[in-house]
């Protein structure tokens, strides 16, 4: 089955996976541990997944049209093919349902309040199975479409943010002293760029030629303006104290901001809710896809939807294991350290495995 | 020799019981009668009598003629050939052909004398344009075929043609460039087209049903033309168009999404005007998908969406109401719906007064009882209008139904539900192929080439051809 | 057999999810809030609402109407307890996406107002913008003036604040604001003041809040210092009685060209430098009288001298009577030096803060009227 | 012939099924009685009504407006003779299908009001799903105040009832639940209780009716302990102070997970056990505090505590003052000890049962807010 994409989908994939619900508690986390200097933790956290995106785009560019289970299996050998894929399955399926689990919540607090979780999850499950069913090529045709919607939602009601709020909140902007600090915090920043390893699913065909790795850094560094945007605005009108109150911070400034002008739609959180809902679902939607597409590496019997319908319905009951809001939190702060491993160590074990064996000269 | 002799004698006098509507006629020529068989309302008797039966009896008085002699220098029609086979004699009388015999030859003349009433070209009822040719197709082949000849005199211009159903034998045929339109696609359609085994096709309806790739697909992939210069349009840039005998109709494939909002007249206007109905066209889409479910959305769930005074406008107009927003928006949806089905269904003198006075009286009366607040009278009668605004109104179809889905699923979640109904919509057409491209084409897999081709639709900037469609002859000028 | 159970299963979940809509609850079957009083009487707090009146009064003409307005009261022992003898007097829901306004109590304000801050900072509906005010009357009394000039008292009062804050003459501090301050910690903050005034609603000048407590007022006459400091644009205007002739008085009218607020601190003690450049243009003159470069120079200094002194009284007024930064210059502070804001104490080191001010002025246009035209005759 | 005599016969079944439409009647030619007040005066039943008045005010608008209202009153030795009274005075046969309340007077509900419930059982037009409501004052008064905020005092006291009812702080008993009650006639059942207060109708609480006679009345502030017991879904706020500083107050707002309710018989005494697990989250605090994961036990136990609180004086109220099982535990004990139950009095065993009630709570999230946020300065 044909799954390229071109260069261009590739991308919006990753806009794709990375915004998401990570964007909602963003200014928190940074306000939080870096205060008003957090732009530059988010860069040199940008910094390490173009590192890290660096590598994964490598190892597929060099394995043309294989995911990782084919040239893992190249390069380690069968057993340890293995567990890398259970450590990869396990991390989307949990990173699947916790976010699932955590957006609901949001949502529920956020704008319907009487209405049951269980409900809420359960719409998402039924359009998540109907995208995923469809395979990669329609989910990147959507992320697509979507990334464009959220690109210019984004930018109009952050230029609003920024009119609205005061520069003094966003000054020092940088603390000599504090920088240490700025580098302990990016380790607490992986969150919003977990997703970079979804690279390694998804197979390069011939047209991906030398331009993808242009495409990919682009990408990464037009995300990191968009996070660093997102901050800056929130903090100018929260200013650095306030901001640290809300696990919702970019829905609380938004819904204490009254642009004048726009005349109907003087109040954001119509557009924000839309964008952010559709982000959430592309997110979802790949994560789900890429612990899909592994199981169904593992079974190959199973066919691919039968699959798709037990990960969903799976994903769907643990989504509702978990009671309070806090230990969904807390599951979630385990999950940027289980990134770092799936986005950080394998990838760069594989690349030395590659350089070092010469495969990717032979491959050539 | 005188086998086959035989058999057509035994043919004539089967056909002279007159239980199959089949005339015979005689004519004796010194010394051997010849039969002419033909259908009376198919043939054209001024035909048969001028070229045919004249000079036969004519030159029938002194000569002796023989079968080939008459083939060759006695009739007059253009279009004759000569066959021996018995059996095919049914289906040439069928196809509104006569057949000359005489009593002692091998072989049987078969002339083409067919005349069936038809409709003048005349202005397109389906797709009016401001600026635009007037001659629309109508029912008969030949002249579909004709307009689209006289336009595109390109000698690799090539109609294939095909017979289908086991009792209409409908002449089907598609039309298409050698060199511009993608092999593929050509042999993909002449594929279906043989596949299909029906007894019947009155119009090409019946063949989108047969080419679509999966019946319970939602959006049209074939587009209607009823415009020949849309259609010559179209088979420029690399479409097949298939004009089914019977039907003024003719269904052009591949088509994408976008396309059905591209009307002809948008090439001939100014670039400006092109762009600002091309944007016009596609809010109009959004409005007839979505005004009616933001309405719930806004006035049941998230209110405070709104700044105060449009809040406190909405809740006085809405305070007589009895119903709730939602059964208030089924409602004038369904009246609505009612009213246009109704004015389609009206003989044409009723029904246009019918449409516009109804949408007003009953959208002023329901007000007036206090049923239906004003507000929501304006957005019916918007979202109505704006699904006028396709030019091929075969895609506005799925529209007016997926309304209604929408707005029972932002009625049950708000804003929620509403982008998961909005997704799920876009799912549904990234995931559907016409004929291999990508529905969604110059959007989904992006081409920005395309896009702005699309969008300016102006000859002399559009250098290429669409290239989803990877035709053989990629540049236009 | 799963196609079977899914289609099963699909309408099983439809129906269900049909029959049940959680949420939903139409805009005219809630009883909108316009704005809301809060007050201290002895230990209970008293709620005072006023709520559109949506059933359209006895002529029902065709266009819709304003919304009519009913009032509400309820006490309780917190807020909780308030909100729930405020929800048995209503027919419907309350919704509070349309308030305007919230009416503090003089009494509930010097008791503070943090908590009701933070409740409206959590309450769902409550929209975050909205405009909070300090009122010398009993907010009851307030909510229940006739009011013929606008909808209601709520309209009136944030149509008032608004349409003065955007000309310049006062601050619109929204709840959100205030809560940032409070955030910060060791700042005041300003809040616009009304009362009533020969039975008009009418602003007085600001309620200045020390931990969110009531401690002074500014009266109207001396808040343009404030707004020099706080508001964004202030456009003001100041009346310079002519140097030689007295009673031949210059109106001119002030803009904020730049202001640099410069904050350091040098041998413990905190020094903040405020310079400001204005432009003026006059208006008219009381009696029109030649007006030569030299005047002008001197018009200049008069302003430049009026505006310094004005700022300067209301920065000791804050730290001498008020005694906290109500002008937020811990911000600066800690712009500039985050370390040091971090070892001392802002509330003492602002109340014995070396404050000098430096402002320049410049007359930009004299209206197109030239007074010194040479008369013919 | 049959066929000649076949055709007479149809002509005139048909003329006489034209003339005599028997139960045929328009809807405007009815006077529809909004809401019903029964009350005791002296030894007369006193009817009291609110009618809608159909006649087109006088201007006259095609726009159909809401229909204002008249009020009837009429007395009589029992309902039969005071319905009499009532219909002489309406022009139109009473149409009772549009009635939205019954107010009962307190008098009335003294002398029992099980009477009037059987004649609403019977009466063919009168709604099941009507709501029956105790008042305070007379029946009259209540319906002689001016209401701007609804239609008519039916519809407010409804209107009212109904959203407490949705947003779980009332119970909505209507007459076909309270006739089920009777039927079982060992329980006692409660009912809403309005009231006037600074001329509005308020929901004051519930009345205790033991044997359809008004016994008592629960006050709103401590309804809490039937709502967790009686009300489906009940979504009550509790303020619980913390425990170190009083004046820091958390809002909670609790809802229930499940609510478990056993009942056993050891040694000749009923035993009833109340388990109820409850959803609690915290919606702001007073003063923003940083909430440890052992305050966040504590405070668990601390609303556990008071909702069983709550519980306990209530039932034990029901049990020593009202004497009667007004939460009718005799259906759960009825259906786990159906012989048992036939053999004892319910009525006293259930004065000296003893109740054991467990609650415990589990405080779900803090409405996105995080509390305990590290301050950068």
């Amino acid at each position: 089955m044909n799954e390229s994409l071109t260069n261009r989908q590739i991308a919006f994939i990753i806009f794709g996976v990375l915004i998401g619900y990570g964007v909602m508690e963003l200014p928190k986390n940074v306000a939080e541990n870096a205060g008003t200097g957090g732009w530059l933790s988010l860069l040199i956290a940008t910094a390490i997944t173009i590192i890290f995106a660096y590598m994964i785009t490598y190892l597929s560019y060099v394995y043309k049209n294989k995911t990782i289970y084919e040239y893992s299996e190249r390069l380690t050998g069968k057993f340890i093919t293995h567990i890398f894929m259970i450590i990869y399955i396990f991390y989307y399926f949990l990173g699947f349902t916790m976010i699932t689990r955590v957006s609901c919540e949001t949502i529920k607090l956020t704008i319907l309040l009487k209405t049951p979780i269980w409900v809420l999850s359960l719409l998402f499950s039924f359009v998540i199975y109907y995208a995923v069913i469809k395979r990669l090529r329609v989910i990147a045709r959507v992320c697509e479409i979507y990334g464009i919607f959220i690109i210019i939602a984004a930018l109009l009601i952050h230029t609003s943010l920024f009119t609205q709020g005061k520069l003094i909140n966003l000054r020092p902007f940088f603390v000599l002293e504090d920088l240490p600090l700025y580098f302990k915090s990016t380790l607490n920043m992986i969150f919003p760029f977990l997703g970079i390893e979804i690279l390694t699913i998804i197979p390069f065909a011939k047209k991906n030629h030398k331009k993808v790795f242009k495409y990919i850094t682009l990408m990464i560094v037009c995300i990191s303006f968009f996070y660093i945007m997102i901050v800056e605005s929130c903090i100018s009108v929260m200013g650095v104290d306030e901001i640290v109150h809300y696990n919702d911070a970019l829905y609380a400034t938004i819904r204490r901001v009254d642009i004048p002008a726009f005349q109907v739609i003087r109040r954001l959180d119509g557009i924000f809710l839309i964008a952010w809902i559709m982000a959430i679902f592309c997110t979802i939607t790949i994560w789900c896809y890429g612990a899909i597409v592994l199981l169904s590496k593992l079974f190959k019997k199973i066919h691919f939807n039968l699959l798709a319908f037990i990960v969903v319905f799976m994903g769907y009951i643990v989504s509702q294991m978990p009671t309070t809001y806090d230990q969904v939190k807390k599951v979630l702060d385990y999950m940027s350290y289980y990134g770092l491993v799936v986005m950080g160590i394998i990838p760069t074990i594989l690349f030395f495995i590659t350089k070092v064996k010469k495969y990717d000269k032979k491959m050539q | 020799m005188k086998r086959k002799n035989k058999l057509f004698v035994e043919k004539i006098k089967t056909f002279s019981e007159g239980k199959f509507g089949v005339s015979v006629r005689k004519l004796t020529i010194l010394n051997e009668e010849a039969f002419i068989l033909y259908i009376q309302e198919l043939t054209d008797g001024k035909i048969l009598s001028d070229s045919i039966i004249k000079p036969i009896l004519q030159n029938g008085k002194d000569t002796m003629l023989t079968i080939d002699k008459i083939f060759s220098s006695v009739i007059y029609i253009d279009d004759i050939s000569m066959d021996d086979d018995e059996n095919k004699i049914e289906d040439y009388i069928l196809k509104g052909k006569s057949i000359i015999i005489l009593s002692n030859s091998e072989k049987y003349i078969i002339a083409n004398t067919l005349k069936i009433e038809k409709r003048a070209v005349s202005a397109p009822q389906v797709e009016t344009t401001l600026r635009g040719p007037r001659d629309s197709f109508t029912e008969n082949m030949d002249t579909n075929l004709s307009l689209i000849r006289y336009r595109i005199k390109d000698p690799s211009l090539r109609m294939d043609n095909f017979v289908i159903g086991r009792r209409t034998k409908t002449n089907v045929a598609v039309v298409y460039i050698e060199d511009i339109a993608n092999k593929k696609h050509v042999d993909e359609v002449k594929k279906r087209l043989d596949e299909i085994d029906i007894d019947g096709v009155l119009e090409s309806g019946y063949i989108q049903k047969f080419i679509l790739n999966n019946t319970f697909d939602l959006f049209p992939q074939a587009g209607i033309v009823e415009q020949s210069d849309t259609a010559c349009q179209n088979i420029l840039e690399g479409k097949l168009c298939i004009i089914v005998e019977g039907s003024n109709l003719a269904l052009v494939v591949p088509k994408t999404f976008i396309e059905f909002l591209d009307t002809g007249d948008d090439h001939y206007e100014n670039l400006y005007l092109a762009i600002f109905s091309k944007m016009l066209r596609f809010s109009a889409l959004g409005i007839a998908l979505t005004l009616s479910a933001l309405y719930v959305a806004v006035v049941s769930f998230h209110s405070d969406i709104l700044p105060p005074q449009y809040i406190l406008a909405i809740a006085t107009s809405r305070v007589t109401v009895p119903f709730n927003a939602f059964l208030e928006v089924i409602a004038m949806e369904f009246i609505t719906e009612v009213l246009r089905e109704a004015s389609i269904r009206l003989p044409q003198q009723v029904g246009a007064a019918i449409s516009i006075v109804g949408a007003i009286v009953i959208g002023q009366a329901a007000v007036a009882a206090g049923l239906i607040s004003p507000l929501m009278v304006i957005i019916a009668s918007l979202s109505m209008m704006c699904s006028f605004v396709a030019a091929d109104y075969t895609i506005m179809n799925p529209i007016r139904i997926l309304k209604f889905m929408m707005i029972f699923i932002t009625g049950i979640f708000g804003i929620f539900g509403f982008t998961l109904g909005f997704t799920f919509i876009i799912i549904n057409l990234c995931s559907q192929t016409s004929f291999g491209i990508p529905y969604f084409a110059p959007i989904a897999p992006f081409n920005f080439q395309d896009l702005k081709n699309y969008i300016f639709s102006d000859v002399n900037l559009e250098r290429k051809r669409p290239k989803f469609l990877n035709t053989i002859d990629k540049t236009r000028k | 057999m799963i196609r079977k159970c899914s289609n099963l299963l699909i309408i099983f979940i439809a129906s269900l999810m049909l029959t049940s809509c959680w949420d939903y609850g139409d805009i005219d079957k809630k009883s909108m809030t316009i704005s809301i009083g809060i007050e201290q009487i002895g230990d209970k707090v008293q709620f005072s609402g006023e709520l559109a009146k949506l059933t359209p009064s006895k002529e029902g003409t065709e266009k819709a109407q304003t919304a009519q307005i009913y009032h509400t009261v309820s006490y309780g022992k917190n807020f909780e307890d308030a909100r729930i003898h405020n929800d048995v007097i209503n027919p419907f829901p309350v919704f509070l996406g349309v308030t305007r306004v919230v009416v503090f109590g003089t009494n509930y304000a010097k008791k503070g107002i943090e908590p009701y801050l933070n409740r409206i900072g959590s309450i769902y509906d409550y929209r975050k913008n909205l405009l909070s005010v300090v009122s010398r009357e009993k907010p009851k009394a307030l909510l229940n003036i006739k009011v013929e000039k606008d909808i209601s008292v709520g309209f009136l009062i944030e149509n008032m604040i608004n349409s003065l804050a955007n000309s310049g003459k006062t601050l619109y501090p929204n709840i959100g604001e205030l809560l940032s301050n409070i955030a910060l910690g060791k700042v005041g903050y300003v809040i616009p003041y009304v009362g009533i005034e020969h039975d008009h609603i009418a602003y007085l000048g600001f309620a200045v809040m020390k931990d969110s407590k009531l401690v002074g007022m500014i009266d109207l006459v001396d808040t343009d210092g404030v707004l020099y400091l706080l508001a964004e644009k202030p456009r003001l205007v100041e009346a310079i009685p002519d140097p030689e002739k007295e009673e031949n008085i210059y109106s001119f009218r002030t803009v904020i060209k730049k202001r640099k607020i410069k904050t350091n601190y040098i041998d413990k003690k905190v020094e903040i430098n405020i310079d400001l450049d204005l432009y003026a243009a006059l208006q008219y003159q009381y009696h029109v009288a030649p007006l030569s470069d030299k005047k002008i120079k001197k018009l200049e200094e008069r302003i430049s001298e009026k505006v310094k002194e004005d700022i300067g009284s209301i920065i000791k007024r804050a730290q001498k009577e008020f005694q906290c930064d109500i002008f937020q210059f811990a911000r600066y502070f800690r712009a500039q030096h985050p370390n040091i804001y971090k070892k001392i104490k802002w509330e003492e080191a602002f109340k014995d803060a070396a404050v000098n001010v430096t402002v320049q002025t410049k007359i930009i246009n004299k209206n197109l009227e030239d007074p010194n035209a040479k008369k013919k005759y | 012939m049959i066929r000649k005599c076949s055709k007479l016969l149809i002509i005139f079944i048909f003329s006489l099924t034209l003339t005599s439409c028997w139960d045929y009647e328009d809807i405007d030619k009815k006077s529809i009685a909004i809401s019903i007040g029964v009350d005791q005066v002296a030894d007369k039943v006193q009817f009291s009504s609110e009618i809608t008045k159909l006649i087109p005010s006088q201007g006259d608008t095609e726009k159909a407006q809401t229909a204002n209202v008249y009020n009837t009153v009429s007395y009589g030795k029992n309902f039969e003779d005071a319905r009499i009274h009532y219909d002489a005075i309406n022009p139109f046969p009473v149409f009772l299908g549009v009635t939205r309340v019954v107010i009962f007077g307190t008098d009335y509900a003294k002398k029992g009001i099980e009477s009037y419930f059987n004649r609403i059982g019977s009466i063919y037009d009168y709604r099941k799903t009507l709501l029956p409501v105790v008042s305070r004052e007379k029946p009259t008064e209540l319906f002689d105040i001016k209401v701007e905020k609804d239609i008519s005092v039916g519809f407010l006291i409804e209107n009212t009832i109904n959203s407490l009812a949705n947003s779980g702080k009332t119970l909505y008993p209507n007459v076909g639940e309270v006739l089920s009650n009777i039927a079982l006639d060992e329980v006692g059942y409660v009912m809403p209780y309005v009231g006037i207060e600074h001329g509005h109708i308020v929901y004051l609480g519930f009345a205790v009716m033991k044997d359809s006679k008004l016994v008592g009345v629960i006050d709103l502030v401590d309804t809490d302990g039937v709502l967790y017991l009686l009300a489906e879904k009940p979504i009550l706020v509790e303020a619980i102070p913390d425990p170190k500083k009083e004046e820091n107050v958390y809002s909670f707002r609790t809802a229930i997970k499940k609510r478990k309710i056993k009942t056993n018989y050891m040694n000749k005494k009923v035993v009833i056990n109340i388990d109820l697990d409850l959803n609690a989250a915290l919606r702001y605090q007073y003063y923003t505090q940083p909430v440890s994961d052992k305050k966040i036990k504590k405070l668990e136990e601390m609303i556990s505590e008071k909702v069983k609180e709550d519980m306990r004086n209530i039932i034990k109220r029901s049990q020593k003052e009202f004497q009667c099982d007004i939460f009718q535990f005799a259906k759960y004990f009825r259906a786990q000890y159906p012989n048992i139950y036939k053999k004892i009095k319910w009525e006293d065993a259930f004065k000296d049962a003893n109740v054991n009630v467990t609650v415990k709570t589990k405080i779900i999230n803090k409405n996105l807010a995080d509390p305990n946020a590290k301050k950068k300065y």
